[in-house]
């Protein structure tokens, strides 16, 4: 049991960027849309995610720095303050669409308006954020979150037909009536929900929160290199659902309960309940991460004292940022803008603001004064520059592919 | 030493293992025969926004100068001879609770923070 | 001793500023201070490493000993440390943070 | 200076930029722009009554929760609605765009209407017979895609 504890902080991180409520219907619209025509999508953007996040996690043990502690002393006060504003404007956006996307979740079992659940979700979230241990936090809603296996079992009892499924897999591109430029925006959409820059962020400051020490670094990589793929797994499971149900009804998929139908399909009520629940765990979880990295990256950047394992009088200035975060989150969804619409916008930028973040990571995860002779080795530093080399591919055709395709619409 | 890769911006942490802050900028003195030596770590909002210029740095100066206790007192200043020692952190030989209190810190603290109930019990 | 009226100095005014040769051609900008510690304990500034670049930060890719992964090396190489040098204090007899006249001759 | 030449090509860069923006989006749409519009439209609403035949199935087969199935209709009602808004705000620019026009306009109608009354069916055999209609729908709406692609 303690075994499985121990990883909670990795499918918890992963959880927030593989499965919120962006990727949630991101990837059930990808596949809808390209059937698993996206799979090396996510095969790619776990690798990376991986590999930086083995990296930051180590950098962390080792030292006990963070990854925008990193940041900081690496690109200089103005550098880090632009991607700071940068990484600080995703995360409050995608905070906001995570309450949305809880709202969701709670709508859909109770058919009350989401927007009536925002401000009772804020509440809760805060009050958790504030009181609970940190550690019960990641365990009950890691776990809960792998509720979403659901989507696994719903594939198999779907009856696929695989054999097209591995032709779109190995042979990937648009198919009819969809054009490259939408096939290539939903990649980087993906690509960068893989790495969003607040799991590093959420990743490293846990492992500081956790205490991690160089004793840990076993622990460090069980979680990454079982969390994310599991992460990864789950992102995938429904995208083949959604492939297998809506592909040949030609159907797009743009809303929560769309969605889960497949669950329902496949195992009735139970399997609905099933995948409800995960989402809400889910969407919970990448809302406490997102939350929480609106603090750690504020205090990081300046120094401040941060953390659930002091008290909130002894890290005031965290806390408040905090609520700060909290609350304009609400406040954006109180525009009744749509949360599904608005994690859509934020993976576009976070495409953009993620080179600023790996590069320090990669340099750092080189340096012997933090790191001794646990510096990268062959692999991680050949596999490190060519994630950096897609990233900053990503980056820059992000935002080009958002007003061609406008927002994959076609 | 390099001074600048080694200090500036690095995270200061007190005897405890407490932050402190950042190194924000680093006050240099002179010897008798003129070599600058490092004097003292300066920390806070009024060093970070002079060092980044601008507007906005001129902003983020004037904001903690107006927050502090007593105007014109300039950042908060750490000895070097405190120091002891530099790692991944720059270490201080002594608690936080012997150096003046952050200012944004102390009114977020008083005005906000301790008007909320469980503010003292750690999580 | 700086006079009494004449704030102390800031790492970062020196930082960024040029250094000229006794020519008065352009040597760099400095972009770190190498210290050491003196008989009364003290981090005194032995030199300043000057680079010819305007990116100031060098990621820590000024130092001697090299480690980073290749494509990084090559950027840093490329980018940054074109003319990297190093200038011993004394050479700098009338530094300060405005006026910055260099070396007698190039270092 | 240089640093201000810089700032003023960014500027001048950002500017036209933007004027281009305002132009794409101000100028009066014609036919191409239509027929996406049309298309669009299309896909909505043969989503939205598509995923109202599918709920109503799972509702026929017990599959569903009440609030789950109210809340996946309001959806879909809502992006049918909002499918129709669009339709009637556009004026169609030539006679091509008129034809397609009447030809999506009626089905929608009738669309909006089975979907309404499979979300508000109290009995399965109108359940039934409103999803039956919604599939009948579907398979218009998806000739129509197919031909208008």
């Amino acid at each position: 049991m303690k075994r499985v504890l121990s990883i909670a902080l990795g499918i918890l991180t992963a959880i927030g960027g593989f499965v919120d409520i962006g990727d949630i219907v991101a990837n059930s619209e990808a596949g809808a849309r390209f059937g698993v025509a996206h799979a090396w999508v996510l095969a790619v953007g776990v690798v990376g995610i991986c590999s930086y996040a083995e990296m930051s996690g180590r950098v962390s043990a080792v030292s006990g720095r963070a990854v925008f502690d990193l940041v900081r002393e690496r690109l200089g006060p103005r550098v880090a303050l632009a991607n700071l504003a940068g990484s600080l404007l995703v995360t409050v956006l995608t905070l906001g669409a995570e309450l949305g996307g809880v709202g969701l979740a709670l709508q859909l079992a109770s058919s009350v308006d989401y927007l009536l659940w925002v401000p009772v979700v804020a509440v809760v979230l805060w009050v958790a954020l504030w009181r609970v241990k940190f550690s019960m936090l990641e365990n009950v809603f890691g776990l809960t979150g792998l509720v979403l296996i659901v989507f696994v079992v719903a594939f198999l009892r779907l009856r696929p037909d695989t054999g097209a499924l591995w032709h779109q897999a190995t042979d990937p591109g648009p198919p009819a009536g969809e054009d490259w430029g939408t096939y290539w925006f939903f990649a980087v959409a993906l690509f960068a929900s893989a790495l969003t820059p607040y799991e590093v962020f959420f990743f490293s400051s846990g492992a500081v929160e956790e205490q991690w020490t160089a004793k840990d670094l076993r622990t460090a990589r069980f979680n990454v290199f079982l969390g994310f793929p599991l992460g990864g797994l789950l992102a995938f499971a429904i995208m083949l659902s959604s492939a297998t149900v809506f592909g040949p009804r030609q159907m797009s998929v743009d809303t929560l309960a769309q969605v889960a139908m497949p669950t329902a399909l496949a195992l009735g009520k139970l399997g609905l309940a099933a995948a409800i629940l995960g989402f809400f765990a889910a969407t919970f979880g990448a809302a406490m991460e997102t939350g929480l990295s609106t603090g750690y990256t504020v205090a990081q950047y300046f120094g401040w004292d941060w953390g659930k394992l002091r008290r909130p009088r002894d890290a005031a200035r965290f806390h408040t940022v905090l609520i700060i975060g909290i609350v304009v989150g609400v406040a954006l969804l109180m525009t009744t803008i749509d949360p599904i619409q608005l994690t859509e916008y934020t993976l576009v930028f976070s495409a953009v603001a993620l080179p600023l973040t790996y590069l320090p990571i990669l340099v750092v995860a080189n340096d012997r004064d933090y790191l001794g002779d646990r510096v990268n080795g062959r692999l991680a530093n050949s596999v490190g520059s060519v994630y950096l080399i897609v990233v900053v591919a990503a980056a820059v055709a992000a935002i080009p592919l958002m007003l061609i395709t406008r927002m994959g619409g076609g | 030493m390099l001074v600048a890769f080694q200090l500036l911006d690095r995270q200061i942490l007190d005897r405890d293992g407490r932050p402190v802050g950042k190194v924000d900028d680093i006050e240099l003195g002179r010897t008798e025969v003129g070599v600058p030596y490092v004097a003292a770590l300066l920390v806070g909002q009024q060093a970070l926004g002079d060092r980044i210029g601008g507007a906005l740095g001129r902003w983020i100066a004037g904001v903690a100068r107006r927050l502090a206790p007593a105007p014109g007192r300039g950042p908060m200043r750490i000895g070097f001879d405190l120091v002891a020692g530099v790692d991944s952190a720059v270490n201080l030989s002594v608690s936080r609770d012997q150096l003046p209190d952050p200012p944004l810190e102390a009114w977020l603290r008083d005005h906000v923070i301790d008007r909320i109930p469980g503010a003292g019990h750690a999580s | 001793m700086p006079p009494e009226h004449e704030a102390p100095w800031r790492v970062s005014m020196l930082l960024r500023s040029e250094v000229r040769d006794g020519a008065g051609r352009v040597l760099g900008r400095i972009a770190d201070l190498e210290t050491r510690r003196d008989p009364q304990g003290r981090e005194t500034v032995e030199a300043v490493v000057i680079t010819a670049g305007r990116w100031g930060r060098l990621l820590g890719y000024e130092r001697r000993e090299r480690t980073g992964p290749w494509l990084l090396e090559q950027l840093a190489r490329y980018v940054l440390r074109r003319r990297t040098g190093r200038v011993p204090w004394r050479d700098l007899p009338q530094a300060s943070p405005d006026r910055h006249e260099g070396p007698p001759g190039p270092a | 200076m240089r640093g201000r030449g810089r700032m003023w090509i960014a500027a001048t860069a950002l500017v036209l930029l933007w004027t281009g923006f305002a132009y794409d989006l101000s100028r009066p749409p014609d036919g191409s722009d239509y027929h996406r519009t049309v298309l669009q439209i299309t896909r909505t609403a043969h989503d939205a009554a598509a995923t109202g035949a599918l709920i109503g199935r799972q509702q026929l087969d017990g599959q569903v929760f009440g609030p789950f199935a109210v809340s996946a209709y309001r959806d879909a009602t809502r992006a049918m609605g909002s499918a129709r808004r669009r339709l009637t705000e556009q004026a169609p620019p030539d006679g091509t765009s008129m034809a397609q026009r009447d030809r999506i306009a009626p089905i929608l109608g009738a669309a909006a209407d089975h979907l309404g009354d499979a979300a508000s069916a109290r009995d399965d055999a109108r359940l039934r017979a409103a999803v039956d209609d919604l599939e009948h729908d579907v398979r218009q709406l998806a000739t129509l895609l197919r031909a208008w692609q």
